[in-house]
């Protein structure tokens, strides 16, 4: 991937990551995390990821952030946008996430594999990378049981919802 | 200068670090569960980051790496439909978002 | 309620009103006690301030005797009430007084027809120019003709022709046409105002209201004559043709000419006053009001009002907001303390002077007074004392006749700085150049004037019917007056001045509305206490022979002192 | 008293819901079929076609103001119209005519007499409630101006548009 | 600085000029044509005349009448463009400004998918798609799927009572027809193999539209089998299209009458016509995938494509970038006559009441396409060798 675009998405990226968690409006949270998200999703078609970067951008973008606005507005919450934090929690929770930070930057300094470069791709001439035919083999033919799983957990949350979501419990 | 792996890593580390961060220090809900996906969003990342890396001998990526992110976005879409609904039916119940605010376990 | 009700013990006689027996005080006039049964008698020449003459025909009434056996005693009906002998002519009820035993019926077949006659006799000369006349809207003759007169007219020949827009006085117009006879302006003359100018001329059809031949109708209370006139005959010269009254918002309040305080309407449309009317109140004016009273308004629409703060280029700021030249006067008069005089009006009402009262305490002020002004008392509703609140003045401590000390104070060094209020200071014994050796000149008035020309900030306030307040009349009695027009430009309310004025000198005050005013005056004046605005009421409260707060009454907390 | 409506019971092929969809799409393009053709011709092209001839006799447009055959207002300013107008649209400002005029003995004129055309609702109520016939609703519908101050017609333009207007109006007949 | 020598720039600069000419020498005149088209066609159902004469405006320069332009009224679009530029822009108070501002901006994101459209074979050997990638079905998707925020954040951001139910109306629609619509295409992305658009444009091309298979494989058994699916496929594809454009009769969010034309009711002006033009551009993409998915897209039986093959032989004859260009024109009147036929539609049918909306696409089109997706799978499965 060229470094300028890299460096772009993965800088918005991080800046809107940042913007959801000091934001105190929900809303500006949930507009920032989408924009976060359609960069991590520039970053996945850099990775050559097309197929993962579309899904993200219907998932992600498209659906299950309309559903996170959708219940803020709904909710109606103007009290947050007047509480203060709290700021032992501010300040003891920024500590722990740089340490984390810190953590990860001195692990890849000794990750020697992580050092190289992006690998070129062997393609048959005048072909694409067809990943979505890849990543579709790969899923039902080797890892046919945990899709199954996943199937019936979809199933499981649907139903979940919409027990949870009725008024009355009985 | 090349972009490497340890780029992606890097960046999806401090991506799970704001996430993390914002789970810690923020008390609403809603913008903690945002800040969840956040991380799994990290993870995701490296993942694909893995998988482009990794390249076979047939000279394409590995891609039971996307797989892998596949099931965790399909995961996280049912993981936020459940947790939204329980949000919804905990503000029906205590008309509040803030953690601090719920800290009974029986209402 | 009949005069003499008050005096002597009175002997109560029954009457039966349209079936129903009732009893009044032996003199009532049938009339009277008509209306007290809520039984509206329709009639023109009748006024009750005046004598009745019983010429218009139109309040006549069924009325009858207690029918008497042979020997003089009244027949008992089967109810138990004496029967009644209708009298088989209708009666005028104006003229009649009531009796024991009287019957009337106000209603009956006989009366509507007698009403619709009259009527109808009434009209036949009387033209069709209810679109141009002033008193459409609030005609007698109009409303009785829709009540009681005929769709149609049956009168095919000429009308009699006679003068219009005849000039009777200065400010009363007469339009002969128009009238019908009733002679309550030649009785108002005569019995009222004592100056018999008016009377009847010529005969038959052709008679009319003239003037004495070489008089005019110039009395000072010339224009009750409209008041009272029932039709559009007599007209105010001031009012004609400019608005129909219908548009006329009416407020109630008072006159602020003298000390006596008459009750008034004033009626505006889109902030502008069209006229002043009398209010009935019988223990101030009753119905009457004097003409230089009532036409004494148009300096509230003067162009030459004053519209926005000034301040004298030496403090700064040639275009002060109001806040700005608050505070450069509170500055300037700070600066001053102790050698403070405050120049006060006898037209201030009582809430300006208690601020102003506190204003002065809070300055320290040597000296404090009203300018006095008098003139000649008429003996009839003028007063002498031309200040409308003097009473006000000197319950609140403002009035204290210091006002020559002044004038020796600004001479001597001792006054450094005045407050004017709503008064010319060279009306009080100062010079232009007194004026002009002051530290200090604050002024708060409605127009230009000496004073202002002089001063050092210009305050501009509101006249008096563009505020609320209270003043109490020479007699002792406490009224309101009432806000019937908006104050031009940036103007604002004379108490929100002074408020905002103690404000920036001593800090807060806790006063938010003129009724908070109040409650801190009356809790600090015995005489007022338990009073608040809404209670004086459209009438006012004698100050006198009030009944004072009874023991359960709470007396409002004391505002902190400034 | 409350009336239930009886739901219809509805065949299959309406619970389809299609074919109805169909029927509908069928009366909509036969419409649109006889425009194209110019079969339907109901619009009347404005500004070239106009209807002025054919305008009734009721027909509410402008207010105006007239005058009688004496070339005399007939407006007295008695302001009804201005107390009636539902949206405030006339202002009024009475005068007494001066002495020595020659209609001195009629007492009162309008000064001024403004209609706001852009408020005015054409409901002809003055006119209705006008004592001395004075003023008309013409057929004039074009009003049209530029600023809001052309809107608002003063009393010049009120009597250019209405002109005179034949017909006694006894009270101002000397002889009666 | 090998990074930025590293760019493609003359890929880039090109699809940006394929961006450029398509977008505002295509697409916006096909939009502003289309809200004319609107009029004069709901007139004509209504027995009216539409605008029919704007034209230059000669007046201005003193003349007495304006000049009128061929047909009179071709020029209302640009006069409306004009109003709407001129017209005062105001901001009323209380609104969220930023979201206010940014929703408008939003409302022509539809705009963006069709650069995964192909809507032309080739011109001078070029790809008329501008953007050919391996997954453009599902980018389709991706970018309609966020064109909701517009709608939303207009509704939230206008503070306002009215607005706001228009935007969690539409919220809830949207979710509700995009399953729908994103299922039912999964039977065709099934036949053909690939999520690649224009090569479901070929493979039509070359074997029979999906709802037309006279050639090519199409004459098999199993195409005509699968018609029946496809069919199924079509009807709830259109329809959520409708409902996924808000046109009548699924105009929730708008809904005059209730809401007082919902969402952009505070809006005026420019920002008012962005959403206006954004709902007529989401039409047209609605048309151009119904047209590629299932009209076979820029292909006509007979003419050959932008490189001459297949079509009549005489055609073939033909300069080619002639050909390329009558693949263009063809796949744009296809476009068109759907167009229009979602104008009849609007002006023939009530709108829905909003349970009714809900209900039809959570009960029945949903089910229905899910159920489609292993009918076809069915048919696949026992009729292929």
């Amino acid at each position: 991937m060229n470094p300028l675009l890299f460096g772009l998405f993965a800088f918005l990226m991080l800046a809107f990551g940042v913007s959801v968690v000091v934001n105190r409006n929900p809303v500006a949270s949930a507009l920032s995390l989408v924009v976060s998200f359609l960069c991590l999703a520039a970053l996945y078609v850099g990775l050559d990821a097309y197929l993962i970067a579309s899904v993200q951008v219907v998932v992600y973008a498209g659906a299950v952030m309309v559903l996170f606005l959708f219940i803020i507005m709904l909710l109606d919450l103007k009290a947050e946008e007047r509480r203060k934090f709290n700021k032992l929690a501010v300040g003891g929770g920024a500590l722990v996430s740089l340490a984390f930070a810190a953590q990860v930057i001195g692990v890849l300094g000794k990750f020697p594999k992580g050092n190289q470069p992006f690998p070129t791709l062997k393609l048959p001439p005048d072909e694409t990378l067809n990943d979505i035919q890849k990543v579709g083999e790969s899923m039902f033919s080797q890892h046919t049981l945990p899709l199954q799983i996943v199937g019936v957990l979809i199933l499981v949350a649907t139903i979940g919802v919409i027990v949870i979501s009725k008024r009355e419990l009985k | 200068m090349t972009i490497t792996l340890n780029y992606y890593l890097l960046v999806s580390g401090l991506l799970f670090a704001i996430g993390f961060a914002g789970v810690l220090l923020r008390r609403n809900i809603i913008t903690i569960f945002m800040c969840l996906e956040l991380m799994l969003n990290a993870a995701n990342l490296s993942l694909v980051a893995f998988s482009r890396f990794n390249v076979g001998p047939d000279g394409l990526p590995n891609f039971n790496a996307q797989v892998l992110v596949f099931f965790i976005i399909t995961v996280a879409a049912a993981e936020v439909a459940v947790g939204l609904a329980i949000i919804v039916a905990l503000f029906r119940a205590r008309q509040t978002t803030h953690v601090e605010d719920i800290a009974s376990l029986k209402f | 309620m009949s005069a003499a009700a008050t005096t002597t013990p009175v002997q109560m006689v029954n009457v039966q009103i349209d079936g129903v027996w009732m009893q009044f005080p032996k003199g009532t006039r049938v009339i009277e006690a008509c209306k007290q049964a809520a039984k509206l008698i329709p009639h023109y020449c009748y006024h009750p301030k005046l004598t009745s003459p019983g010429n218009c025909r139109m309040c006549l009434i069924e009325m009858g005797t207690p029918k008497m056996t042979p020997d003089r005693k009244p027949v008992i009906g089967a109810d138990g009430k004496p029967e009644i002998a209708w009298i088989p002519r209708p009666q005028i009820s104006c003229a009649q007084d009531v009796s024991e035993g009287m019957g009337v019926r106000t209603n009956s077949p006989m009366v509507q027809e007698c009403r619709k006659g009259v009527m109808e006799f009434l009209l036949i000369n009387h033209p069709l120019d209810c679109p141009i006349c002033d008193q459409a809207g609030e005609c007698k003759l109009q409303e009785f003709s829709v009540e009681h007169g005929n769709a149609n007219s049956r009168f095919l020949e000429r009308k009699v022709k006679k003068p219009k827009s005849v000039e009777l006085g200065p400010r009363v117009t007469l339009d002969a046409e128009r009238c019908i006879l009733c002679t309550r302006c030649i009785r108002f003359m005569q019995e009222v105002a004592k100056d018999d100018v008016l009377g009847i001329v010529d005969r038959g059809s052709f008679n009319s209201i003239a003037c004495h031949p070489d008089r005019k109708l110039d009395h000072n209370y010339s224009l009750n004559t409209v008041d009272i006139c029932p039709v559009g005959a007599l007209t105010s010269t001031d009012f004609r043709f400019k608005m129909r009254v219908w548009f006329l918002k009416e407020t109630p309040t008072i006159d602020v000419n003298c000390g006596t305080g008459s009750n008034i309407t004033i009626g505006t449309r889109e902030n502008r006053i069209y006229r002043i009317t009398p209010r009935d109140n019988d223990a101030v004016n009753g119905p009457w009001l004097p003409d230089s009273h009532r036409l004494n308004f148009k300096f509230v629409a003067d162009p030459k009002r004053l519209t926005a703060p000034e301040v004298r280029p030496q403090l700064g700021e040639s275009k002060p907001g109001w806040q700005q030249a608050i505070n450069l006067a509170a500055e300037a008069l700070k600066k001053n303390s102790g050698k403070v005089a405050i120049l006060a009006s006898g037209r201030a009402t009582n809430e300006e002077l208690f601020l102003v009262s506190r204003l002065a305490s809070a300055l320290k002020a040597s000296v404090v007074d009203i300018l006095p002004r008098t003139g000649e008392a008429d003996g009839m509703l003028i007063a002498a004392d031309r200040n409308p609140n003097t009473t006000g003045a000197k319950l609140l401590g403002v009035a204290t006749g210091k006002l020559a000390e002044i004038a020796n104070g600004i001479r001597s060094g001792s006054i450094t700085a005045l407050l004017v209020f709503g008064e010319d200071a060279t009306n009080a014994g100062l010079t232009a150049d007194d004026l002009a050796e002051l530290d200090a000149l604050v002024a708060m008035d409605i127009l230009p004037s000496a004073t202002t020309d002089k001063a050092h900030v210009v305050l501009p306030s509101s006249a008096w019917c563009e505020k609320r307040g209270s003043m109490i009349n020479l007699k002792n009695r406490i009224q309101r007056l009432n806000k019937a027009v908006i104050a031009p430009g940036s103007a604002r309310d004379d108490w929100e001045i002074l408020r905002d004025l103690i404000f920036a000198i001593s800090g807060s005050n806790g006063l938010h509305s003129i009724e908070d005013v109040f409650k801190a005056m009356a809790s600090a004046t015995p005489t007022l206490a338990g009073l608040t605005l809404s209670r004086i009421g459209d009438l006012g409260v004698d100050l006198n022979n009030r009944e004072l707060p009874s023991a359960g009454h709470v007396v409002p907390p004391t505002l902190p002192t400034l | 008293m409350a009336y239930v409506v009886p739901r219809p019971e509805l065949t299959l092929k309406e619970k389809a819901y299609l074919p109805s969809i169909i029927s509908g799409l069928k009366i909509t393009f036969g419409h649109f079929k006889k425009m194209l053709q110019g079969k339907t011709k109901v619009t009347m092209q404005y500004p070239e076609e106009k209807w002025d001839a054919e305008l009734p006799e009721y027909y509410r447009g402008a207010p105006t103001l007239v005058k009688d055959d004496h070339d005399r207002e007939r407006c007295v300013a008695c302001q009804l119209c201005e107390f009636i107008c539902p949206p405030r649209a006339i202002t009024i400002t009475p005068e007494e005519i001066p002495a020595g005029e020659r209609f001195e003995k009629v007492e009162k004129r309008p000064a001024e007499f403004k209609i706001d055309m852009i408020r005015c609702i054409y409901c002809g109520m003055c006119e209705e409630v006008c004592p001395e016939q004075a003023i008309y609703l013409r057929k004039d519908y074009a009003i049209t101006g530029i600023t809001r101050g052309e809107m608002v017609h003063d009393k010049k333009k009120l009597y250019e548009l209405g002109g005179v207007f034949k017909g006694l109006v006894h009270k101002w007949n000397p002889e009666k | 600085m090998d990074f930025i020598t590293s760019i493609p720039w003359a890929l880039i600069a090109w699809s940006v000029a394929k961006a450029v000419f398509v977008i505002f020498l295509v697409v916006l005149p096909m939009v502003s044509y289309t809200v004319y088209a609107e009029r004069r066609v709901s007139a004509a159902i209504q027995d009216r005349v539409g605008p029919n004469r704007t034209g230059f405006p000669t007046t201005l320069l003193g003349f007495k009448k304006d000049m009128q332009i061929i047909l009179g009224g071709l020029g209302q679009p640009i006069a409306d463009a004009v109003k709407f530029i001129l017209k005062e822009d105001f901001t009323p108070g209380g609104v969220k400004k930023f979201y206010f501002w940014l929703a408008p901006c939003l409302a022509m994101l539809p705009l963006v998918s069709l650069a995964f459209v192909p809507f032309g074979s080739s011109l001078f050997g070029e790809k008329m798609v501008i953007a050919d990638i391996n997954v453009s079905v599902l980018g389709v998707f991706a970018v309609t799927g966020v064109g909701v925020y517009a709608i939303v954040l207009a509704g939230w951001a206008s503070n306002s009572k009215y607005p706001f139910l228009g935007g969690i109306r539409s919220t809830s629609q949207m979710i509700a027809y995009e399953l729908s619509m994103g299922m039912s295409i999964i039977p065709v992305l099934m036949a053909q193999g690939t999520m690649q658009m224009s090569h479901i444009v070929q493979n039509q091309a070359d074997n029979g539209w999906t709802l037309l298979p006279l050639w090519g494989h199409g004459l098999s058994l199993q195409s005509w089998l699968l018609l029946i699916p496809f069919g199924i496929s079509f009807i709830i594809f259109a329809i959520s299209v409708f409902a996924e454009t808000n046109r009548l009769p699924f105009d929730m969010p708008e809904s005059e009458s209730e809401l007082v034309s919902g969402y952009h009711t505070e809006y005026s002006s420019m920002k008012f016509a962005l959403f206006f033009l954004g709902e007529y551009t989401a039409m047209i993409v609605g048309s151009s995938l119904i047209v590629v998915f299932f009209l076979g897209g820029w292909h006509m039986p007979g003419i050959p494509d932008g490189d001459g093959n297949g079509g009549l032989a005489i055609l073939r004859e033909l300069p080619h970038w002639i050909l390329g260009l009558v693949n263009i024109t063809c796949f744009f009147g296809k476009v068109a006559a759907l167009l229009v036929c979602f104008i009849w539609v609007r002006w023939t049918l009530p709108r829905f009441r909003f349970d009714q909306v809900m209900k039809l696409g959570w009960l029945y089109l949903f089910e229905i396409a899910l159920a489609n997706i292993i009918l076809t799978a069915a048919i696949i499965a026992f009729t292929s060798k």
